[in-house]
């Protein structure tokens, strides 16, 4: 059985090369029939995978050898064991609800085909990073998803900014890609190995071994460790590199859910998940983990507050809620950390597909003070959205609270000192969450509409295709909780230490419960019962609304700070001086030299047949005084 | 009357369609048939000789049909690159991979006063570089087809001399033969770029020439010298003589001069962006795909093996020389206004690549700087081919220029991205192997710059992309509109040239072990007798 | 007896003739008589030579000599002629194309 | 012969050929030119009767007088030099010209001036041996030579041939 798991990923594989060679001469029909049965065959399989794996089995399987170069030896193979398996059936099964709702979504659109493709290719990375037995496969994967992200960002390709989001997407993606590959060049040098498996058996001998960088010893671990993390805070977008993840938002909302929602996204997570024994090593490492995402959550919460385009809300929440799986993974509870992922796939994805049936009905608007008392066109749209809304702010019984409170504990009880800063930090970014998801729910669904009668009239509820799929998901984020994700890691990824005695965890499931509760309180006196507060905040704190408006200038300093000078330096210096000025100088000025010397003795050559007869009689007769008379 | 012409036309042109499918035809069967006699009996017949002289023949052939059959010309010439292809086939089935040893030996005495001996042979560093010295020379064939309107026969003349020429360099095993090949490959590319170029051909071609011409001269000093000082010219002989380290050094500039010209190396490039920009398409790939190889392989078949102290001491130097020229060419690209100076400068910073590679002196070094050259001439040249594509619909290479062309020309863009990935180094790509195994070889050797060359995956992905950016995406150009001149999207020939490179690229991106196997004997040796006799001292 | 050295005395002092004559005019046509007024009085030195050693050879060098400037004359007069019918221009001063 | 004569012949040759080269050189009219090599060219012929070399004598006069200057004469004619006249004669550099051959001439006289003569003169004039050294010896340069004259005779031809206006060129 084993070989065949293979088939995850052929599956999606050969829908992509379907639907980008042939799917242009086929039916639309017979293009999503491919792209969704590409996408069931790997989920059924992955639920095989789930079963084989509660058997107590870990499946690694050599396919055929990639690269192999002296000590170098990278195998195309796959590892499943249970993080792997949970990440198969996550990106399995939300991948396919959204293909079901883009069927609906992207009706009519003249890059169906293409879009499919895209997709399926990205469903192929994804299972691909997923289920690598090495680095170099999770590299593949890395990279191949940012690709698809790439691909999908400037699906629109004809809008300029969606092209740029695009671009800037993928390139931010590089610079953490580029610590990633370094962490892995490192390691290897290390070890001499990528395979998970050796690396884990090997890396213990490692410890205590220092590298030394310009007379500074640093300890070899948690350089690989950070190095590594670095592939994450790009792919992951946490600070400072998450200013593309707002942009990503261009593509199409489909594309916003499953992969800058519930899956690609959260890569990184997997990563730091699964390399977990090398982080267990190093407490620096940790840290930095930790308080990265921490600080991500409450940071890019805080800018979610104000911002006023439905999807770059729940984008910030995106980066805010992956936020918090860092910082899980920080203080050791991956398996918290991967709950998290599994929960938030849910709600996350469920969020953007009702935001999704908003723009479907508002023909693309996406401001949500142009919205308004939607939820009576749009019953299903809204109530889905309402339990994604009440999953995130932590109401108890869904799954959401479960995850969050699990990190939420292990921050609070973790033996390491940073721990209770996190769970602080955690616990107002809980409050600030629930704030901003019911700000969407208020504003753009209760109330009057804002906008013109007549487009009032256009709004409608989005086809069975698209609700559906939105059904299926509410019923998750509702009940995904139950499964203990945490438990069934375990075995992999190993149990917290507890500093505290378990009787705190009431207290601090209390804490997070209200924080939710006073989150969503907040945003109905604002929003509902006095409407004119916000108003009121926004002039008392102008210059504080500004910044956060701006999303703290960070675009503005990121352009100032590299890509400008960047740009300056290759042209200016680069080419004008150094390439034109010097080199070309040079090489230009060797024949110039000659030149000038050759119109130095030019005028000899006077054009006078009879000066040359003089100058060559001068010559005879030097000759006849020199030679003969001498 | 006219009516009657008309139809006779029509006749014509369906006559001439099959007679040029059933010649095609003949020529593959034929091929075929005499590449796997050759294959069975690869010891005995000549099979490196007949490469080298059967495009020479081609040309002589070529030259002397008559000027007006255009059809004519262009058929047989194609024809005889894809018999050279054919031919060069058994190379690849029946090398031996499991020895470092030169094979497909030939050996006759040449100018026997002199002890010159006309010397061929290939090993796995050189082997390859045959197959995709003929596998470009069928596509610039065709990517010519309709670009080439003036001098068609000379034009494809020199096409195939240029090719015999380059493969000889890379089989050569005398030194004099070598230097012969070397220089007389530079005169059907001067003509190539000075006649059928762009406007500022003749600047371009000159400064090519003068360029790589000084280079050589200082290695013809290299080479009479160690000629004169071991009284043979065998390459492989020349390997196992040790010579003093001063004169190795000396000798080392004096052959780096003629291969950092040549690959260029920083800061000796600026013929290249000139050449390459200028030079027509075909020109374009064959520089861009054999020719600046050569430097690279000139490395690894001179400096490495026969001055290895003066190798391991200018280690360093070789390596920040590298350095500066991937993160120089790859800076420069991000402010290139023009498509194929664009290709041509990121050029610079791949060949940086090869040489961080070669220069790093481990295993993974070197196979990822061969693997890197490979990579380079399929993926280069291929993008060249698409620029030259595109540029004989509109006649313009500046990148304001276009914008949109996505929208238009669907199949295009599919090609293009392929080899922008391939090119910034995509995972699943030919490219993402080679730079891997150069950065790692060169993480061994010296890890600061290796971080520094890494840069240049971001700034490479930055530059690529805003290309495709601005060239595909966004609205489209009203320029552009206007100048496609009624083209539509890539016509079949056009398809059927850039199908077998973005074959090759997925291809080595996923089983890139077909192409490293054939290297690793031979490049185990080649590290093995650097590190032996580089350490006496 | 007159000494050799008178032969060559003449012979020098009308090549030294000539060759003013060849430096200083302009017509094209005085400057080729000019060269023929060389050519002979090389003539006369050789065949002095050859009269003074005895030597059979010198008259036979004369002979070359004068089959060569009649060559001379052929071609230059040619040249001189196609100058003048593509150019209209008949002196040597103004034909200067080839001045650097 | 008696050695006064001989001098003073020698001598009129001496001043006479000086005084018809100095008239080819400095005449106004192109004829005139012309003519004083004529009468310089039988001079000429007639010096090389004292060195006992009757058949470059005869060979002078037949071809410099009958070939050389009659071409010289079609050429004026062809040419219609008429305006000529009018002209100046002298290059704007003739004074250069006329240091230039006064330093050669007294370069050449200091050397020539003590060149001791031999007294073994060839005393007979002999054609016959003349032409048997011509067709045994020298018969390679002289074989050459009449290809050299065919190539002259060609290329005068050639150059000298009308060609047609610019432009029809083929």
């Amino acid at each position: 059985m084993e070989k065949y798991y293979v088939l995850i990923l052929l599956f999606p594989l050969a829908g992509f090369l379907f639907n980008i060679l042939i799917g242009r001469f086929v039916s639309t029909k017979f293009v999503s029939w491919v792209g969704n049965l590409s996408v069931f065959g790997s989920l059924v399989f992955s639920l095989f995978t789930i079963s084989d794996v509660f058997q107590g089995k870990t499946i690694e399987y050599n396919f055929y050898t990639w690269i192999l170069s002296d000590d170098l030896k990278v195998s195309f193979g796959y590892l499943i064991d249970q993080l792997t398996a949970i990440m198969l059936f996550v990106v399995c099964f939300v991948g396919w609800l959204i293909h079901i709702y883009s069927v609906g979504y992207m009706h009519g659109d003249p890059g169906y085909p293409r879009y499919f493709a895209y997709l399926n290719l990205f469903v192929f990375s994804m299972l691909l990073l997923v289920m690598g037995n090495n680095l170099v496969m999770l590299y593949f994967g890395w990279e191949a998803v940012g690709l698809c992200s790439y691909f999908l960002i400037a699906f629109w390709y004809q809008k300029k900014s969606a092209s740029d989001a695009g671009k800037k997407a993928f390139i931010v993606n590089r610079i953490g890609d580029f610590g990633f590959a370094i962490g892995i060049f490192l390691l290897f040098i290390s070890v001499y190995t990528l395979n998970y498996t050796d690396v884990f058996q090997k890396i213990p001998e490692l410890q205590d071994k220092t590298l030394n960088i310009l007379g500074w010893h640093i300890d070899l671990i948690t350089l690989i460790a950070l190095l590594l993390f670095c592939g994450a805070i790009g792919k992951s977008a946490q600070i400072p590199l998450y200013v593309w993840l707002p942009d990503a938002m261009e593509g199409p909302t489909p594309v916003s859910a499953l992969i800058h929602a519930a899956t690609m996204v959260t890569a990184g997570v997997f990563m730091v998940s699964r390399l977990s024994p090398l982080y267990n090593l190093s407490e620096t490492a940790l840290a930095v983990v930790a308080i990265t995402g921490a600080v991500t959550a409450f940071y890019s919460a805080t800018i979610g507050l104000v911002q006023r385009d439905m999807k770059r809300i729940i984008a910030y929440s995106t980066i805010s809620q992956i936020g918090y799986m860092f910082a899980a993974s920080g203080v050791v509870a991956y398996g918290a950390g991967v709950f998290h992922l599994y929960t938030h796939a849910f709600f996350k994805a469920l969020l953007f597909l009702g935001a999704g049936s908003v723009m479907h009905a508002m023909a693309g608007e996406l401001d949500i003070y142009k919205m308004g008392g939607l939820r009576k066109k749009m019953p299903i749209t809204y109530i889905t959205f309402l339990i994604a809304a009440l999953t995130i702010a932590g109401i108890p019984g869904l799954s959401g609270f479960f995850s969050k409170d699990e990190i939420l504990w292990y921050a609070f009880a973790s033996a390491k000192p940073y721990g209770k800063f996190v769970w602080i930090l955690l616990t107002i970014t809980a409050a600030l969450t629930a704030f901003y998801t019911f700000r969407i729910v208020f504003v753009a669904f209760h109330g009057k509409f804002r906008g013109t009668e007549e487009e009032f009239k256009h709004v409608h509820e989005s086809p069975p295709i698209m609700t559906i799929p939105l059904i299926i998901l509410a019923v998750g984020s509702v009940f995904v909780g139950y499964f203990s994700v945490p438990h069934f890691l375990e075995p992999l990824l190993g149990e917290p230490k507890l500093a505290v005695s378990l009787q705190q965890e009431k207290i601090v499931m209390a804490v997070s419960i209200i924080a939710g509760l006073v989150g969503i309180a907040t945003a109905w006196y604002m929003y509902i019962l006095r409407p004119t507060v916000p108003e009121n905040l926004t002039n008392t704190f102008k210059g504080f609304y500004k910044v956060l408006w701006n999303k703290y200038y960070v675009d503005e300093l990121y352009s100032f700070l590299f890509v400008r000078p960047t740009l300056w330096f290759a042209d200016k210096f680069i080419e004008k001086i150094t390439d034109i000025k010097i080199i070309e100088g040079i090489v230009n000025g060797i024949p110039a030299l000659i030149y000038k010397i050759g119109s130095l003795i030019r005028p000899v050559q006077t054009g006078q047949l009879q000066q040359y007869a003089i100058f060559m009689i001068l010559g005879i007769i030097v000759f006849v005084l020199v030679i003969l008379n001498m | 009357m006219h009516e009657e012409t008309v139809v006779q036309n029509i006749i014509y042109r369906e006559l001439r369609k099959h007679l040029l499918i059933s010649l095609l035809l003949i020529a593959l069967i034929g091929g075929s048939i005499i590449s796997f006699g050759v294959a069975a009996n690869n010891l005995e017949f000549p099979i490196l000789s007949t490469l080298i002289f059967f495009p020479i023949v081609g040309a002589a052939f070529i030259a002397i049909l008559s000027r007006d059959k255009k059809e004519l010309i262009k058929l047989s010439t194609l024809i005889i690159s894809i018999i050279e292809f054919i031919l060069s086939v058994p190379l690849y089935l029946s090398f031996n991979k499991a020895t470092y040893e030169m094979q497909f030996r030939e050996e006759y005495l040449w100018i026997p006063q002199w002890g010159i001996k006309y010397s061929l042979g290939v090993d796995g560093i050189s082997v390859l570089f045959i197959l995709l010295s003929s596998l470009l020379t069928i596509l610039c064939v065709t990517v010519s087809w309709k670009e080439i309107n003036k001098k068609i026969k000379e034009f494809y003349a020199s096409l195939l001399l240029t090719h015999s020429a380059m493969i000889g360099v890379f089989m050569s095993l005398d030194i004099f033969l070598f230097y012969i090949f070397w220089e007389a490959m530079l005169i059907p590319m001067y003509l190539i770029i000075g006649i059928w170029g762009g406007p500022r051909r003749i600047y371009s071609a000159i400064k090519f020439f003068l360029y790589t011409f000084v280079g050589s001269l200082l290695m013809l000093v290299g080479i009479l010298v160690l000629y004169f000082n071991t009284g043979t010219s065998d390459i492989l002989t020349l390997m196992k003589i040790h010579y003093p380290y001063k004169m190795q050094l000396w000798l080392f500039w004096a052959f780096f001069a003629a291969f950092a010209v040549k690959v260029p190396m920083w800061p000796v490039h600026t013929w290249l962006p000139d050449a390459h920009t200028e030079a027509p398409t075909a020109g374009s790939v064959i520089l861009a795909g054999i020719l600046i190889k050569m430097g690279a392989y000139g490395f690894l078949r001179f400096n490495l093996p026969i001055f290895p102290e003066a190798t391991l001491a200018m280690k360093p130097y070789m390596i920040v020389l590298s350095v500066i020229a991937i993160i120089y060419g790859a800076l420069i690209c991000l402010v290139q206004r023009d498509l194929k100076r664009l290709i041509a400068y990121s050029s610079v910073s791949h060949m940086g690549f090869v040489t961080l590679g070669i220069f790093a002196l481990n295993q993974q070094g070197i196979q990822g700087g061969i693997l890197q050259m490979i990579n380079h001439g399929i993926v280069t040249g291929a993008l060249f081919l698409c620029v030259g594509m595109i540029y004989q619909r509109t006649h313009t290479r500046e990148i304001a220029h276009y914008g949109g062309v996505a929208t238009v020309m669907p199949a295009y863009s599919v090609f293009f991205m392929v080899f922008t990935l391939a090119s910034i180094g995509l995972p699943g790509t030919n490219g993402f192997i080679g730079e891997f195994l150069i950065l790692l070889g060169a993480f061994k050797a010296w890890k600061l710059m290796s971080v520094l060359s890494a840069t240049a995956l971001i700034i490479g992905a930055g530059y690529m992309l805003w290309l495709y950016q601005k060239v595909f995406f966004e609205k489209t150009n009203p320029y552009f509109s206007h100048h496609i001149n009624g083209y539509g999207d890539l016509n079949a020939r056009e398809i059927l040239t850039l199908l077998p490179l973005t074959i090759a690229v997925l291809w080595i991106g996923f089983y890139p072990n077909a192409l490293l196997s054939f290297m690793d004997e031979s490049v185990k040796a080649l590290i093995n007798h650097v590190m032996v006799s580089g350490a006496v001292k | 007896m007159i000494p050799l050295s008178w032969y060559l005395i003449l012979s020098a002092t009308l090549f030294s003739i000539g060759l003013m004559g060849f430096i200083i005019r302009r017509d094209l046509i005085v400057m080729l008589m000019c060269l023929e007024i060389m050519f002979n009085s090389v003539n006369v030195a050789l065949a002095s030579f050859s009269y003074y050693n005895s030597n059979l050879s010198g008259q036979i060098f004369v002979l070359f000599s004068i089959a060569i400037a009649a060559c001379e004359a052929v071609i230059g007069l040619a040249i001189v002629l196609a100058i003048v019918r593509n150019t209209g221009i008949n002196h040597s001063d103004e034909i200067n194309n080839l001045r650097g | 012969m008696n050695p006064i004569i001989e001098h003073a012949f020698f001598i009129y040759f001496f001043v006479s050929l000086c005084i018809l080269s100095i008239a080819v050189i400095a005449s106004k009219n192109i004829i005139h030119s012309a003519f004083s090599l004529l009468i310089f060219l039988l001079h000429i012929a007639a010096v090389f009767l004292f060195l006992n070399a009757e058949f470059l004598m005869i060979i002078q006069i037949i071809v410099y007088v009958g070939g050389v200057l009659a071409l010289f004469i079609f050429a004026i004619m062809v040419m219609n030099l008429r305006e000529e006249l009018r002209h100046k004669r002298f290059v704007r550099f003739s004074f250069l010209g006329l240091a230039v051959s006064l330093i050669f001439f007294a370069s050449l006289y200091i050397f020539l001036s003590n060149v001791k003569s031999n007294q073994n003169v060839l005393t007979y004039s002999d054609t016959n041996l003349l032409g048997k050294l011509l067709y045994s010896y020298y018969l390679l340069p002289f074989e050459i030579l009449s290809l050299v004259l065919l190539i002259a005779l060609i290329g005068g031809i050639i150059i000298a041939k009308k060609t047609p206006v610019d432009g029809d060129r083929r």
